[in-house]
């Protein structure tokens, strides 16, 4: 097969799953958090049990006006929703999905990239918020701002934990590394990583940068038609990311009880599904924190966690 | 003391269980949902019982009900004079008025009003909410049937009295 | 690869750099300027590197950035005070001379 | 011309010319957008220059962190949307030394280097072992005093942004 044409279908097969798996989530998302409020959630569009729900939706938001505010900062409001995308599509590129090859792009340095463009992310969020010329959208983009940087934190520490614990920073180097006991050493590192993350893709509990109930929509308050759905989207996006980085960084990624090398990639995709169910069931369950004990929550009591599991893991790799 | 995050975790419980359990959603539309008996859906007239007292559009707190009559000389041959009989000629209930509170049901001496549970008649214009007689004799066919007596309950008056009378005869 | 052009790309981006820190009144506009020449300090780093086929001067890029990174967040905290005692961060009015305006008014 | 001198010649004008930007727009958030993309652009140089570790230490800490911080102070100073006036000082002298600095230095390396060649082929990458190995058996020294660095740094910022004990309580 000439380079050109593994390349092409790699990216394909990325540009497939960054389509697809949010949908999926997404309507999951509408059942799963439908029958746990005792409802039925969208039971219409495409006769069974609404399948086609978010399709229709997707419909929908082409059709809406696009509005944007006669004071905004134009070209800024426009690029934002793109500049939210763009970092979880370069993520998914380095995530594998079983082993060898089963990788857009494998990278030695893999984590280190993830961490990094998951954290540009804040951008888009400081562009919309800013340039919607908004005072409620603004207070979002701040909250947003403070909410992850403070979250970076916790989240990278958790991750260098693993990955010092693996001995690498390539993310298949990690899944190798990976035994069943580090279930029980990591879980520390794992919680952290999880909540972080939760917090790095602002879902509830931790999203009180778009707090309905006192920013009207947060930083998202001016937005309409397609550039709101691309802002879902990137949401959606940002669950699966974020499952699927907790699956590869400590749930073992492609390994399970049998058949490891042959369906791995089934592994890895149950378990990624299994993380954004438990993600959903956060937002069904929880209350959303507020802003100062959000910030309380990640420097008292996240960091000291990410730290100690740092040292615990440096212990154990050094004295075993 | 509690163990922290107990609460977090009973929210967690609550929902899952919700989740795994039935519920109960009755899909509207494509349902019709089963209203319990004497719900207050429209009020039906049984015009044949009404006459024309006017007691229902005056003690109508919103002024709703709107009545006109004329009256009627009724030849009772062999009687010794002629009667005076009301003829409705109107009867309309406007329902962008009415609150349902019934009171025009309680009052009616002649049981000419009745409570039906048809609540599907929203419409496009207010002024079709006006409901002339005609169409409140059609919500008639939707008034349920009367409870049954209650078994152990006394007879009603009517049954009593009329026993009295067999009795005495 | 021509190592001249990373150079005179780094060379003009430090121009840049000196530009903005000459021209520019608003503090925080001027701590940018500043990680514009400090970026162009870390190409130079890493062009060299490349020529003489070692990693030292990465290594200082990675110390360089830290350095930044820690200048930045001082720097902030610095012009947020500035703010909140003058209601303004352009440069020009920092002086010994002017008495600060009272706090208490809408802080 | 390689493949890798398009490459540098690409992204540098793109660094370059948002640098350019950020010294002359007239709107600070905007100056702190286009630095995003003069750090990011720098970063795909480093990348095109085999200094891996260090292009993605550049997107995680300057975009991620450097930036937004940047971004919160200008919001937090209360940034107008749209053109600020009183952003610049004189040009002609900011020209003068600026351009003077930028040419002068170009005009030395250039001479330095001329249009000498050299292979990329040859170079180890600056991935994370190697750049590990390097701090870590020369340079550790130094790089324990940058941590004490960036400890002062995180204490000198608390306590200068926190407001005087005590005055708070009076105000409120």
């Amino acid at each position: 097969m000439p380079v050109w044409l593994e390349i092409a279908i790699r990216v394909a097969g990325v540009f497939v799953a960054f389509l697809t798996l949010p949908l999926i989530v997404g309507q999951t998302e509408h059942k799963v958090m439908a029958h746990m409020q005792g409802r039925l959630g969208p039971m219409y569009a495409g006769r069974f049990h609404g399948w086609a729900q978010l399709i229709a939706d997707g419909v929908k938001f082409v059709q809406k006006e696009e509005v944007v505010p006669g004071a905004a900062d134009k070209s800024v409001f426009r690029l934002a929703p793109a500049v939210a995308l763009v970092p979880y599509l370069v993520a998914l590129l380095v995530i594998p999905l079983g082993p060898g090859d089963l990788v857009a792009q494998p990278l030695d340095m893999g984590l280190f990239l993830v961490l990094a463009v998951v954290g540009v992310g804040i951008v888009a969020v400081l562009m919309a918020g800013w340039a919607s010329a908004n005072k409620y959208t603004l207070l979002g983009a701040l909250r947003a701002a403070a909410q992850l940087l403070a979250y970076e934190l916790p989240f990278v520490l958790a991750a260098a934990s693993v990955a010092m614990a693996a001995g690498t920073l390539s993310l298949t180097g990690i899944v190798e590394a990976w035994r069943p006991w580090w279930l029980l050493w990591q879980l520390p590192a794992l919680f952290v990583f999880f909540t972080a993350g939760l917090a790095e893709i602002r879902r509830p509990p931790f999203d009180a940068p778009i707090a309905d109930s006192e920013l009207v929509f947060g930083y998202l308050t001016e937005y309409t038609g397609l550039r709101f759905a691309l802002f879902l989207l990137a949401e959606y996006v940002g669950i699966v990311v974020i499952s699927a980085l907790t699956t590869v960084l400590f749930l073992g990624g492609w390994k399970g009880p049998f058949a490891s090398d042959t369906l791995g990639w089934l592994w890895t995709l149950v378990k990624v599904g299994a993380v954004a169910f438990v993600i959903i069931w956060l937002r069904v369950a929880f209350p959303r924190l507020r802003v100062d004990q959000l910030q309380k929550f990640c420097w008292l009591g996240l960091v000291p966690i990410a730290l100690l599991q740092l040292i615990l893991t440096a212990v154990v790799k050094v004295g075993f | 003391m509690e163990l922290p995050g107990k609460g977090l975790l009973k929210g967690l419980g609550v929902t899952l269980k919700t989740m795994t359990r039935k519920n109960g959603v009755q899909q509207y539309p494509d349902v019709q949902p089963d209203l319990p008996a004497r719900s207050r859906g429209v009020i039906a007239l049984m015009e044949a019982n009404c006459t024309v007292c006017m007691l229902c559009a005056r003690e109508c707190p919103d002024w709703c009900i709107y009545i006109d009559s004329h009256k009627e000389t009724v030849e009772v041959p062999g009687a010794a004079r002629a009667r005076q009989k009301n003829v409705l000629d109107r009867f309309d209930i406007d329902f962008s008025l009415c609150m349902y509170c019934g009171i025009c049901i309680e009052v009616c001496p002649f049981d000419a009003l009745y409570w039906a549970p048809e609540f599907a008649y929203a419409e496009g214009d207010i002024r079709n909410l006006l409901h002339d007689r005609g169409r409140l004799g059609e919500h008639m066919a939707h008034v349920p049937a009367p409870d049954a007596h209650d078994p152990m309950g006394e007879p009603s008056k009517e049954e009593s009295t009329a026993a009295k009378k067999g009795g005495a005869r | 690869m021509h190592p001249v052009i990373p150079y005179v790309l780094a060379a003009l981006l430090f121009g840049t750099g000196v530009y903005g820190v000459t021209v520019r009144r608003n503090a925080v506009l001027l701590l940018m300027s500043v990680e514009l020449m400090l970026g162009a300090v870390n190409l130079v780093l890493v062009t060299a590197d490349v020529t003489l086929k070692q990693h030292v001067g990465q290594a200082f890029a990675l110390f360089v950035i830290v350095i930044a990174a820690a200048e930045v967040g001082l720097g902030l905290a610095i012009v947020l005070q500035l703010f909140r005692l003058r209601r303004s961060i352009v440069t020009d009015e920092v002086g010994a001379e002017r008495e600060p305006v009272a706090v208490s008014e809408d802080a | 011309m390689t493949v890798t001198d398009v490459l540098v010649c690409a992204l540098g004008a793109v660094s370059l010319g948002a640098a350019i930007r950020v010294v002359t727009t007239n709107q600070i958030v905007r100056a702190g957008l286009w630095l995003v993309v003069a750090l990011g652009a720098l970063a795909g140089v480093y990348l095109v220059l085999t200094a891996e570790l260090l292009a993605w230490v550049q997107v995680l800490i300057y975009v991620g962190a450097v930036v937004v911080l940047m971004l919160f102070a200008v919001m937090l100073t209360r940034a107008p949307i749209g053109r600020s006036d009183d952003l610049d000082r004189p040009r002609l002298p900011a020209i003068l030394v600026g351009g003077g600095a930028g040419l002068g230095l170009a005009a030395v390396l250039a001479d330095a280097y001329r249009w000498s060649y050299i292979g990329l082929s040859g170079v180890e990458p600056g991935n994370a072992e190697a750049l590990g190995r390097e701090v870590f058996t020369g340079w550790a020294l130094p790089f324990e005093v940058l941590s004490v660095l960036l400890l002062a740094a995180l204490v000198g910022a608390i306590a200068i942004s926190r407001p005087e004990v005590g005055e708070r309580r009076e105000e409120s």
